[in-house]
């Protein structure tokens, strides 16, 4: 069951205040520009046990993604391919807010919506996924582990995943006899086979005006976020409208068009990041 | 079992099911439905069948979940194990908890919430079988529910998905269409208003895609808001 | 851990009045009879792509039930029988009082003693949903959804459930090789091997009165119920006592003639009911 | 592994352990077994091995629950891990409860629960060792242990399971019984009152069986009513 | 998420200073010296249908333990061993304090203190648990049933698992074909290997006072407490500190001496309960 | 599968990965790596790597837990899925359940919590990285974090592993030598004051290894509180 967040009815009057009258000056409260994204850093290889790993931070918003792999069973209904599994957990490390449990609403959607984005474009090979057809295929764990949240969770969480996903490497495996795959787990050889980048921007809506990577103070007033998918060759491969308030038709066709100018640059970066390793 | 990709669009331009790309399936709408809930409504599309119910505006429970200046929506979609092709487990899938926040806020955005302070008001959505387009389906009897609840509004929500499939856009998709289908775009409007409450994108859309899917969706929204209205004035002016 | 409802301790005291000086002369809040049913109507195969299903009203209550079937392993114990596995959901779109959440024991004391009612006097051949001795047979789901809750429950959820069940078709089986049993979901064939017909009479206790069928205001400050699962031969193939008080023996005697009475009727009801379709 | 059954009604009329049919199993019964528990009693129908405890009247816990009009009663039949022939999950199944609701019905029957508003009164049963007759053997135990605790009562609540077993109607049915023969009907009453608090009917009975299996269960209980003064006078008047 | 308990801040301070009172004499509130147990007793087989079992009291404390056997498939890690599985429960029958629902940290923390001085040492021979290597095994499930707690549970409860592991008998296996293990449930046959038998002494501290197997009353007030595994050779086979402050190291050696002394009285003590059956 | 046991103390008298036995792994520590805890920590001992955040005090939620007399801790020990060789689940396991309670008591006995009466002070520790000594490497990170918090203490808590393997006593075993070692003795001190707080042995000793083992452990604790406060300075005297 879903309930409307406590927090939207507490948020003190004057921080909105400060938020809007910011935007009203043509910046925000942190003196960025409304297309602005703040300081991004990517580490990676931050979990040597890990397949891959990557720590990303946008701001002081931190998210740690490992991805492990395993031998298991491929679904029933895609016995040739292997299986992805995207996991958020927002520990309560991260926020004043946060309790310890299973994930909550924001967690699984959070988790759903990268899925999505890279499942529905195929940014992974699954079908190379495959050792022994309907039978034995690679299980891969992509979690995402935020540690401090500070607005924008999404944006960060796809980044970290994606360098991740394109730093991780599979285990050999020694020998398959029928059912029976051996692997060795000490070893990281064959990369994992993404094909596709994709990175997500979201805009959000405060009081009518439109702005990329909303810091938490403005995600506590926003009226409406759309959280856009884009891959490298400037498709739309996931989309997903969130907050208590609407969106007019323009303003989501503006909001696309700065998603997508954002996010070629999120990909260069990325690719930057990534090559200088 | 991994089943071929049935042909979705015919060589005559038509649906698997004989649709134009832009027909929407048979829809069936009736307000008032259950005795104990303070409204209801049961809608169809095609196949789906979606029962909502709403209590409230009501003394919140436990109390210190209420909200000082506005009512607290507490919405659940779920499915009954009966529903799906395979029975579902009556727990709460991720699935749900995500649907259920999507159209919890989709309905945020359209009631009066300001007008409760301290209430709660509960919408029970409850797929009864399901055959694609279950959220805006849902999202779709929810309003009515609201409506019939007496829950003043800014507007009705209208909801219907539209889809790529075979590279065509089409409106309403069904189960088979969803599946084997490019695209799957649920959109939920206000449509008096023209504004967008709920907006997803399962799959892959050129920018250009997807304005002519919108537009499609907001087409056939038209059509679904007159029968909601038609529906609610069958109840409250007919006598029926 | 089972508590003392709160409800039972809250009933107003003029409704518990207005039921009993009612009851005093001779009729009920409702202006029946303490032997006659609220209008009963069966509405079969609600749900097209359950194998079975049946919409069931007595008075308000509204129950649908499903029934779903799929291929798994018998238990261990009845290695040459099928599984019939009988829940029930309360959810809360059917009643102020009910809230989200696992089934309380309220549901699970339903669906159990619909479940013994059906599998003490053998209603179902199980050992026809063999496919694979001791291997792979047929599970059926016999799903209890309540959608308005007006009163008696139970017996609108036996109702449902027979009739669902017995017009519930099994998909064709295609294919049997070894364990691998392929089955065509689409198609629905053979009828459920359902042998035997079943009702529940619920005989409430209010004030030393004894009537069937009670509505919710009358289940409020009843004191106690008995709950006769009827076959068509007239057996009793089930009985829970209910409620904060007690029968005498005397009482119980008349709630069982009651029972069989009414059973009679019901059954009457149901076949006809069956056999307009 | 499926066993055939096994002759329940031997050629002499006795059955598989050597009862008649109206026999009961040799019953132990111990009040005041536990230190902490206000009230404690520990019951034994042959193999099968019940204890109870009662702690309360109390302050209601979280208080919100608390009545106003009068106590209530919290009850669990709960299994050991170890009390049934294969190891039982520690989660509370369907069947556990399920029963702790009819063996609290029971017992509110009899309890005078009006004399402590706003407090609780808890009724923990755990089940050492199952061989049949468990939730019978269960409410007797609790009656005891309410009484151990002072805690007014109408009447005791003595407790047994009548069953038909290869045709015949037999007294305190056991496991082996319960498993493979046609009819199990816990039956549940206040002895001196007449009165059946407790009545389940697990099988098929013609209404005639039903009365003469109804019968033969006030017969038994009897015996086991005055068992339970026994334990209680044992306890409180001789010292022992 | 682990929280400071309640009652820790909440016992009476009179109660707190009779026990350290008495202790400043040279006594305990219920007379014993410092080194003193309660009386114990050892009741075997009281649960005839386990494979094992025994009740064990020391003063009011009384735990029953239950051991069941069935056949399962040993640790991935551990194909060539049968599997322990060492489970407590304090039921809401034992103490005024607890509440229905899953182990909370305290009975998982006794369950796993007892498991380790069992395992580390191998007191059982695992290995003899096997029956097709890698594929079936014993699964010993050694159940702690707490039903009265008036203090020191561990040690009761490691005497009573102790009492019960050693008298346990698995049933016989009739036929192993392939994967396929038929056992006779009604037989007990082959003793459990157990090769080694340990008891734990609890040191608690008081005020600076060391003293062994408190009391309820001692317990609610103690400073610190070492939980101490010794096998019947006198070597330490775990160990565990609890309480919300500390030990001084000379303080943990003078547990170490108190313990190894006490141990031997309990060893003896068992030997001869389990000699006289 | 399973692995033959490798040598762990090899011809010369080092380790596997060539310390000696009285070696720490290199040590990394840094304060004040989160900016929305009040206070944290990120310490590594070799590839062992723990976060810890402290929240506190603040106020008691849900109140009715607050406790008149002191701050209420509430700690927790989780690991990260991908912490660990195979992924693990993120529900907590008993072992997480069990080492929550032990790292809380070992706080308990350093903070001053009677400062702070009816307040909550939350103590959360990752586990990022797994390979022997988590809980030790944990509590030293959250006894920084606590510091960083500025929440008073008797003293700073060390803690570190020592182990048997092979026969020989060693310090800070990672998790290659817990698995194949005969012996892990997680010990946490408070330096300064000499005192025990946390004590756990698995596996077998004599009473005089027992005393060694101790001896080596109060060693390398001298230095890992020399580390610690290096940290602290660093954070808050060097401007670093």
């Amino acid at each position: 069951m879903s309930l409307t967040p406590y927090e939207f009815s507490t948020v003190p009057r004057l921080r909105k205040l400060q938020v809007i009258n910011s935007l009203r000056k043509g910046a925000r409260i942190d003196g960025r520009g409304f297309e602005d994204y703040r300081k991004i850093t990517i580490e990676l290889g931050t979990i040597p046990k890990a397949a891959g790993s990557a720590l990303v931070r946008i701001g002081d918003t931190t998210v740690l993604v490992g991805v492990k792999t395993e031998i298991g069973e491929p679904y029933r209904d895609r016995p040739l391919e292997g299986v992805l599994q995207v996991h958020a957990e927002f520990v309560p490390l991260a926020s004043p807010t946060f309790e310890p449990g299973p994930p909550d609403e924001n967690a699984i959607e959070t988790a759903r919506v990268i899925d999505r984005s890279l499942r529905e474009p195929r940014a992974i090979k699954l079908e190379e996924l495959t050792i022994v057809p309907g039978r034995k295929v690679w299980i891969v764990f992509n979690d995402i582990y935020l540690l401090d949240h500070n607005g924008n969770i999404v944006d960060t969480s796809m980044l970290a995943t994606m360098a991740a996903l394109r730093t991780a490497r599979l285990p050999r495996v020694v020998s398959v006899e029928g059912d029976t795959v051996i692997i060795d787990k000490s070893t990281r050889e064959k990369p994992l086979p993404v094909q596709l980048s994709v990175v997500i921007v979201s805009v959000a809506k405060i009081n009518g005006y439109l702005l990329v990577d909303p810091n938490i103070d403005e995600e506590s007033v926003l009226d409406a976020k759309l959280m856009i998918g884009v891959d490298e060759k400037g498709r739309i491969v996931g989309m997903q409208k969130t907050g208590q308030r609407s969106f007019t038709r323009s303003e989501v066709d503006q909001a696309i068009e700065l998603a997508l100018k954002k996010a070629g640059e999120l990909h260069t970066f990325l690719n930057q990041a990534l090559a200088g390793r | 079992m991994m089943h071929e990709k049935p042909i979705l669009i015919r060589e005559d331009g038509l649906r698997h099911d004989g649709r134009k790309p832009e027909d929407l399936r048979p829809i069936k709408m009736r307000v008032g439905v259950l005795k104990n809930a303070d409204g209801s409504a049961l809608v169809e599309f095609g196949k789906t069948k979606v029962i909502a119910a709403v209590y409230g505006p009501r003394e919140a429970k436990p109390r210190h979940v209420a909200l000082p200046d506005r009512a607290l929506i507490r919405c659940r979609y779920h499915m009954a194990p009966f529903s799906t092709d395979d029975r579902k487990s009556p727990a709460p899938s991720r699935r749900e908890i995500e649907l259920s926040k999507v159209i919890r806020e989709a309905l945020e955005a359209a009631v009066f919430t300001e007008l409760y302070p301290r209430t709660t008001i509960d919408v029970f959505i409850e797929v009864l079988q399901a055959d694609g387009g279950t959220r805006t389906t849902g999202l779709t009897a929810a309003s009515l529910a609201l409506a019939d609840a007496g829950i003043p509004m800014r507007d009705l929500v209208a909801a219907v998905a539209v889809g790529k499939v075979d590279g065509v856009l089409v409106l309403d998709i069904d189960q088979l269409e969803d599946e084997y289908g490019e695209a799957d775009m649920p959109v939920g409007i206000m449509p008096n208003l023209g504004e967008i409450v709920l907006l997803q994108l399962n799959g892959v859309l050129t920018p250009d895609e997807f304005r002519k899917a919108l537009d499609l969706a907001y087409r056939g929204l038209k059509e679904v808001y007159r029968l909601q209205k038609e529906a609610l004035y069958r109840k409250y002016y007919s006598g029926y």
